[in-house]
């Protein structure tokens, strides 16, 4: 009784998952013509395929497909995408009546793409193994709610106490009631291990191991290709249409639309020039089924973090706010070209719980937004120098010579310097290697909650750890405080907390210019049918479900 | 045309007298970017069987050229068939600046054994080449091919004129080695040219020359890169083969002494033109020619009455735009009003073969020639 | 003989000992801190200090340089990635053949258009072909690889769609589920890369060989030859061209070192995974020991080569092979 | 040396194996001058006098050469409009190279880099705005001028083709001269260090240096500089000089043993006046040459680099970073691959149409 009172108050934390696509029709049902190779293109390698590591949205792409879940997305469109929903666990979970202990019950049949069986370990395993001080994951501040995480992450213990195995039984102990739980369990990070897997310990990840989802990784071969197969001992529901699913990683944006054009590609996952999606959807039109042009909003926001650890924004919040007076955010969308996405000036993006449209900065300039600009910046410009680091492929380049023109208006001097995507974020999330003063970053919700975007990005308690998400280095005890208060709550007072949060660190203490919320867009070849989107996952199709036509 | 030199009358057969080569008024022309440089211009002389002909002048005087024009040696070489009585010199220039395949154009006639080489085919010209008219050239060191051995290169020569097989045409190759003093010939024949020396290389030269029995060599200055001692020899071997042989030789040089050594006819050529033609004996002891009498003038005889060493003031006009009338007036001591007018023919005084193309009286000449003659036998007394 | 290729072994070993010094100072001693980097991205400060220990950091510079050279004769190792703990070895051995097969295949692809181009050009001179010849290599020569490469890229290969216009594929043993393989599939995916590569040094070459035959037609052997009464196509074959295409061969052995880092270009514009390829993506990463390791190797492979014309050159040119 | 070149030509000093030794230094140099006097009519240059008539000479052979001619007009022209047109025209423009119009006309209705001849306006900090044209449209999505880029890419061109040039040159003139003229064991050592460079591989050297070791010099610019450049130019010219100092050696060797030379040193001049007017003068033809040819083939490895994004320092314009952008906008506008394209082949071009004439006009033998 209880239990159900609080597993619905669990799901009705969730129920804002659902997003407002009403598009194409789940398609995930309809299996095409199974078999054959589906080609994706990436311009640039990935950070890792090692589930306790990876966390590079191209990555999340293939983790879907090759991981195994308790929670997991359905292979659903819209509405019915957005739901966790029991995969290796059978059923929901049964919760204590404080809402701290989780049990879950082991789906019997699941097994590893080497033949061990899937078991209650394999979980725990997987939340030791990111907890590991020596493994450095970017995950870690997923755990903050797990018993005895933290001592493991301190290296005090080995395992933690609030995770437990029971025979098929798994159960889990939170420091805290945490709405979002459930929801945090379908990130890779998560994923079940095996026993092999749980025993390598390396920071700089595992590049062949053993997974219990559709697909395993077969083969990687850095900066160069990826490929996954079908994994042969998989008993699950999901669907794993395509025998090998090939990821060709190196070719420039405009050489991936030229493959897909001719076939030779299925999907550019690393994207196409930014100027042909306009030609694109005229041609073959727009969202239909199984078309070859697909676009769907995101819970997905590019900003600039702007570095409160270096000297010019430590403690100068009038730079940060002449920052996001200077920067035209229409010029920066107009980079990603047709249907990039839409102009923001705040912290959560549309459809999150807790968003309300806030207007303090402007998403056109004009002459006088340079003038306001500048009244900011004035005086506080201390030494007008900056490192400005963005990503070295597709439109990044050219939007940080935007940004670094901005910049200029207001009097700073910002040196340009490109990385491949993967180095930029993890030697920006590292405190001995993030020598920029602003960065061009982009997130994408790992599971739609204003925790995931607040908390994950913008607590000052992470700014230590050798590897975190707060490339802003923003670290204000006050919000500290308010962050985690906010992500006790439930319902509608967590979204009014979270939405208060938002405008307020923007109006008086902008850690970052928020710039465009982007929308996913799609472009496949001719040849594969069973396109089915789910935002909440990932972006882009789900690959095990693309199929051949 | 001189009117002296009458086209012999039995081109077709050799007969005892008729000459081995005879050719008749040669011209050589050049195209270089300073405009046409006429290497030879009209020249004429015969070569007899078995005999020694002398060509002698200075550097730059066309006498190479002239036999290279002969076998039709010059490079992008074109050969022209005109009319003795056509203005050939103009027509050439014509014909020349039209030619985008030439840089050169030779006309004339070279009469070899009856048969007239500037007229003759192309396969005709490498039968003759190296088979009946053989050449040596000046520089031993560049003559011959670097990266094939000797051997080879003999055995070349050999297998191109004669139809025998690569062994016969080896042990051909190492008798004539033999013949021009290699020693250990049989060793020698594999090594290649740069472990030779020069007077070496020059002797693998003269048995290459030799190996098909020619009936003519041309030797280009075969000694001029030698050093003394060896000169001697080379010049030597050369007249000892050609007794042996009765070839008969154009010997190319611009040292009088050679020619004393070796020639039994002479031409002196200037500035691309023939000015005296004799034999031997007549050009030391009654040269005619103004310009003959300087390069005997300044031959080195340590004791030489100074005053007496006549040295020839200037130098050779080039050939793009010769002087007109006598080419050696401005040079010439002697020179009066017409020489720089008239151009002076090769003709003879009265009868024997000695030619010269001069306008002073021959009074004038035999007294200038006598001066020299009483030097000489001053010298030789004292 | 026998001294003359002692000689050059010597010097080869030589040569590597310097040029490995030279990239070791400037690769590792001038970035600060390479043991923060060694460590990767588990640098607690007791990582660094092992690590530095393990590099022989906290030693003077030439003891250092002694270990890096240990390593790399005793266990032939280049070191391991910053980036991915992967040895470079491993890396480097992966890149090297598709260099290679580029640049042999660019080689063999330029020869075969600058000899017969060089040498009819150089026989007649002043005519259509020869005309027609020199306007090919001064665009050859001019044209930037790039711009090439991209034009061909987008027309023969998208537009046309005639032959593939990215990627490789290995000739032999293809990665598992790669989407091709074998060679004629490497032969298709090359030939692009082949011809952007080639034009260039196919220009400057045919340029080279029509000098080097004028300038063997004017020697006064090949005036012998003729005197001899040899015929013209003879006179070129056995007198001309053996002497024109002598320093051909030398000039081939030095390009070749030239070319592997040429190929550089012609790896970013067609995907090519090559050793062009690993400098650029490793230098965007400021992955050190990769790049530094690709720099060694390719060194070790110019000297190898060049010590192989060397030896090939005494052979085929009796002057030296007897000196 | 003089008395000897005015000698009386003779027979005998015509003979270079004249036994009087007095006779074989002139005579050597006699005969030489009278074979040049004689075939071909080349100026008697190799003495080393009447050297005007040398370069009235060059300039003779090098007005014949059409090609050449319109590769020197041509480059001239590109210098000016570089340094001169570039700024120029920002001026009349009223707009400079790195400005983006993205909101004001630098994006057409689709979004699309605006065509050749768009107007576009500009937001003045005053308040006002003022309408500017784009002569040759925008560069990329970022709306930049992209005449002005390809102007200013010039600059950037010419600064890395020629600041390289000049370094490779003095650095190749002074070890090859010395090593040339003095050997020994200067030349050893010199050669060695020739060798030693030539083994890297240069390329690969290049852009490894470039990524990583020259990123810190790139914001030296002495004020005039594009960023990056005097990183180029560093990692060129060091890496680069051993290649003119090989060829210089081999000239001077050759000059070394020039009868003139050994004739100078028989009337006793001593070695620094050798060189003053006997070396040098020769040297200035292979160094224009080389010159001329190299700063083409600096000015392709500075848009290789640039292409590869470790060229001149964002957002300062180069022919090869315009050349990296285009191949976004193919479909579209197939233009912007055509300008920095079309600019980079005129340029190399003209450079080696001009080098190959001055090569040909300063020594006749190897002109064809």
């Amino acid at each position: 009784m209880g239990v159900k009172r609080t597993a619905l108050l669990a799901l009705a934390a969730i129920g804002v998952l659902s997003l407002g696509v009403t598009s194409a029709s789940a398609s995930a049902t309809r299996h095409g013509a199974r078999g054959g190779t589906i080609v994706v293109e990436m311009s640039s390698d990935v950070d890792y395929i090692d589930p306790q590591l990876s966390y590079y949205g191209e990555t999340w792409k293939l983790e879907e497909a090759t991981a195994c879940k308790l929670m997991n997305w359905p292979d659903k469109e819209g509405a019915a995408g957005g739901v966790p929903t029991p995969e290796v666990a059978n059923g929901l979970p049964i919760i204590s009546k404080d809402g701290k202990t989780y049990t879950f019950t082991i789906k019997p049949g699941f097994k590893f793409s080497n033949g061990q069986a899937v078991t209650a370990a394999s979980f725990a395993n997987a939340i030791n193994r990111l907890a590991n001080p020596k493994m450095q994951s970017q995950g870690i501040p997923f755990l903050d709610i797990v018993e005895g995480a933290q001592a493991v992450i301190d290296g005090k213990a080995s395992s933690a106490s609030g995770v437990k195995v029971m025979g098929n039984k798994l159960q889990v102990t939170l420091t805290k009631a945490a709405p979002d739980f459930l929801a945090r369990l379908t990130m890779p990070f998560f994923a079940g291990i095996d026993t092999t897997l749980a025993s390598q310990i390396d920071a700089n990840g595992i590049n062949n191991y053993a997974s219990c989802g559709p697909y395993y990784f077969a083969a990687r071969t850095p900066n160069r290709s990826i490929t996954l197969k079908r994994n042969p001992n998989y008993k699950g529901g999901r669907a794993a249409n395509a025998d090998v699913i090939q990821v060709n990683i190196g070719n420039d944006t405009n050489v991936e639309l030229q493959n897909t054009l001719s076939g030779a590609t299925d999907y550019p996952s690393g994207g196409i020039p930014p100027t042909e999606w306009k030609g694109l959807v005229a041609q073959y039109g727009l969202n239909k089924k199984d078309g070859r042009v697909q676009v769907r909003p995101l819970m997905d926001i590019r900003y600039l973090a702007l570095n409160h650890a270096r000297p010019l924004f430590k403690d100068n919040p009038n730079l940060a706010k002449a920052v996001n007076w200077t920067v035209d955010r229409q010029a920066f969308s107009a980079q990603g070209g047709y249907l990039y996405g839409k102009r923001t000036g705040q912290i959560l993006p549309p459809g999150m719980l807790g968003f309300q449209q806030q207007n303090i900065y402007p998403i056109r300039i004009t002459p006088g937004t340079i003038q306001v600009a500048n009244k900011y910046a004035k005086g506080n410009l201390r030494n007008g120098q900056a490192v400005l680091w963005a990503a070295n492929k597709g439109v990044a380049p050219l939007q940080a010579q935007l940004i670094q023109y901005n910049l200029k208006q207001i009097g700073i001097n910002a040196q340009i310097q490109l990385l491949p995507r993967a180095t930029q974020f993890t030697e920006a999330g590292n405190p001995k290697t993030a020598n920029y003063d602003v960065t061009i970053e982009h997130w994408g919700a790992d599971y739609a909650d204003p925790y995931d975007f607040l908390n994950i990005l913008l607590d000052g308690k992470q700014v230590l750890n050798p590897q975190h998400n707060n490339y802003a280095y923003f670290n204000v005890a006050k919000y500290n405080q308010q962050m985690l208060q906010a992500s006790l709550l439930v319902g509608n007072a967590r979204g009014t907390a979270y939405a208060g949060l938002d405008s307020e660190l923007m109006k008086n203490n902008p850690p970052w210019a928020p710039l465009v919320d982007s929308n996913d867009r799609t472009f496949l070849s001719g040849r594969v049918a069973c396109v089915t989107i789910n935002t909440a996952a990932q972006a882009g199709p789900l690959l095990n479900v693309l199929c051949r036509k | 045309m001189s009117t002296t030199v009458e086209p012999s009358t039995s081109t077709g057969s050799s007969t005892e007298d008729a000459p081995l080569l005879d050719v008749r008024d040669l011209r050589t022309y050049f195209k270089t970017e300073d405009g046409i440089v006429r290497a030879v211009d009209g020249v004429s002389f015969s070569v007899k069987a078995g005999q020694t002909l002398g060509v002698v002048g200075e550097s730059g005087c066309g006498k190479s050229v002239t036999m290279l024009s002969v076998l039709s040696l010059n490079t992008k070489a074109g050969r022209l068939a005109l009319g003795p009585e056509a203005n050939a010199g103009a027509e050439m220039e014509h014909y020349l600046l039209a030619s985008k395949k030439h840089t050169s154009l030779s006309t004339g006639s070279a009469h070899f054994r009856g048969e007239d080489l500037l007229t003759a085919s192309s396969d005709r010209l490498r039968a003759i080449r190296g088979g009946e008219i053989a050449m040596i050239f000046q520089d031993p060191m560049t003559s011959l091919n670097p990266v094939h051995t000797i051997g080879a290169q003999l055995i070349e020569a050999a297998m191109l004129h004669q139809d025998i097989t690569k062994g016969a045409a080896r042990q051909i190759a190492i008798e004539s080695l033999d013949d021009v003093g290699i020693p250990r010939a049989k060793q020698r024949i594999d090594d290649f040219p740069h472990q030779f020396s020069g007077g070496m290389r020059q002797r693998v030269m003269i048995a290459m020359a030799l190996i098909n029995e020619p009936e003519l060599l041309i030797a280009d200055e075969p000694t001029t890169a030698l050093d003394v001692t060896t000169q001697s020899q080379i010049l030597g071997l050369i007249r000892r083969l050609q007794e042996e042989r009765g070839t008969a030789v154009v010997m190319i040089t611009h040292d009088l002494g050679v020619v004393a050594e070796v020639a039994d006819e002479v031409v002196v050529m200037y500035a691309a033109r023939v000015v005296e033609r004799a034999s031997v004996f007549e050009v030391f002891e009654q040269p005619r020619h103004p310009y003959t009498w300087g390069l005997l003038g300044s031959l080195p005889r340590p004791d030489a009455v100074a005053d007496r060493l006549t040295q020839i003031q200037g130098q050779p006009p080039s050939l793009l735009n010769p002087p007109p009338g006598c080419r050696f007036a401005p040079r010439c001591t002697f020179s009066f009003g017409r020489c720089l007018e008239d151009v002076p023919e090769l003709e003879g005084s009265g009868a024997g073969s000695h030619l010269d193309a001069c306008f002073l009286t021959d009074a004038q000449k035999v007294e200038e020639a006598q001066r020299f003659v009483t030097a000489a036998a001053t010298d030789e007394s004292a | 003989m026998s001294t003359y290729i002692i000689k050059r072994f010597l010097w080869a070993i030589f040569l590597i000992v310097c040029v490995t010094m030279i990239t070791y100072v400037l690769f590792f001693l001038v970035p600060a801190d390479p043991a923060r980097l060694a460590a990767g991205k588990s640098a607690t400060p007791a990582d660094v200090a092992r690590v530095s220990k393990q590099l022989g950091l906290d030693k003077p510079v030439y003891v250092q340089y002694g270990l890096f050279l240990k390593r790399l004769i005793l266990e032939q190792s280049l070191g391991r990635s910053y980036v991915n703990r992967r040895t470079v070895n491993q890396m480097v051995f992966e890149a090297a053949p598709v260099t290679a097969g580029l640049v042999i295949g660019g080689a063999i692809l330029w020869m075969l258009i600058a000899l017969p181009v060089g040498i009819l050009s150089a026989l007649r001179p002043r005519s259509l072909v020869d005309r027609s010849a020199m306007i090919f290599v001064l665009v050859g020569i001019s044209a930037p690889v790039i711009w090439v490469g991209l034009l061909l890229q987008y027309f023969v290969g998208f537009r046309l769609g005639w032959l593939p216009n990215s990627g490789y594929c290995n000739v032999f043993n293809p990665p598992v589920g790669s989407s091709c393989g074998g060679p004629w599939d490497w032969f298709t995916h090359m030939i692009l890369p082949w011809t952007t590569f080639a034009i260039l040094f196919a220009a400057a070459y045919a340029r080279m060989v029509r000098a080097n035959v004028m300038d063997t037609l004017g020697e006064d052997y090949v005036r012998t030859a003729r005197a001899k009464g040899a015929p013209e196509h003879s006179v070129v074959r056995h007198h001309v061209l053996r002497n024109a295409l002598l320093p051909v061969v030398t000039m081939l052995g030095l390009d070749i070192g030239v070319a592997l880092g040429g190929a550089i270009f012609t790896e970013a514009i067609f995907n090519l995974p090559g050793l062009g390829r690993l400098t650029v993506t490793s230098v965007e990463s400021l992955d050190l020991p990769t790049v530094q390791g690709v720099v060694v190797f390719a060194t070790f492979a110019i000297i190898i080569i060049s010590f192989t014309v060397d030896i090939l050159y005494a052979y085929i040119d009796p002057r030296i092979r007897l000196a | 040396m003089a008395n000897l070149t005015h000698n009386p030509h003779s027979p005998v000093a015509d003979d270079p194996s004249s036994q009087t030794p007095i006779l074989v230094g002139d005579g050597g140099l006699a005969l030489r001058l009278d074979e040049t006097a004689s075939d071909l009519g080349d100026d008697g240059t190799q003495s080393g006098i009447a050297a005007r008539g040398y370069w009235e000479g060059i300039w003779r052979r090098l007005k014949r050469d059409k090609l050449a001619l319109a590769g020197g007009v041509f480059i001239v022209v590109l210098f000016v409009v570089a340094f001169a047109g570039a700024p120029l025209a920002s001026k009349l423009l009223g707009h400079g190279p790195n400005e983006p119009f993205l909101v004001s006309g630098g994006l057409d209705a689709n979004q699309l880099p605006a065509g050749p001849m768009t107007h576009v306006s500009k937001f003045n900090t005053n308040g006002t705005t003022s309408t500017q044209l784009f002569i040759l449209g925008s560069d990329s999505t970022l709306a930049r001028d992209e005449f002005l880029r390809l102007l200013y890419g010039a600059q950037v061109s010419l600064e890395v083709g020629v600041g390289a040039t000049v370094f490779v040159i003095l650095l190749g003139v002074l070890f090859g001269a010395i090593a040339g003229f003095y050997g020994g064991w200067s030349d050893t050592l010199i050669s060695r260090a020739i060798e030693i460079t030539m083994a890297f591989p240069y390329l690969l050297f290049v852009i490894a240096l470039a990524g990583t070791v020259g990123a810190s010099l790139n914001t030296v610019t002495f004020g005039f500089l594009g960023e990056g450049v005097v990183t180029l130019v560093l990692i060129f010219g060091l890496l680069g000089w051993f290649y003119t100092a090989r060829v210089f050696r081999s000239v001077v060797l050759s000059l070394r043993e020039k009868e003139f030379v050994e004739a100078a040193r028989m009337v006793g001049a001593s070695n620094s006046r050798i060189i003053r007017s006997h070396i040098l003068p020769h040297l200035v033809g292979p160094i224009i040459v080389l010159a001329t040819l190299s700063v083409a083939a600096f000015i392709l490895a500075e848009a290789g680099l640039s292409f590869l994004g470790l060229g001149v320092q964002l957002p300062t314009a180069s022919w090869g970073s315009l050349l990296a952008d285009a191949p976004q906008y193919y479909t579209q506008r197939p233009l912007l691959m055509v300008w920095p394209g079309v600019a980079l082949i005129l340029t190399t071009l003209a450079f080696n149409l001009l080098g190959d004439g001055l090569r040909d006009a300063f020594d006749p033998r190897a002109s064809r």
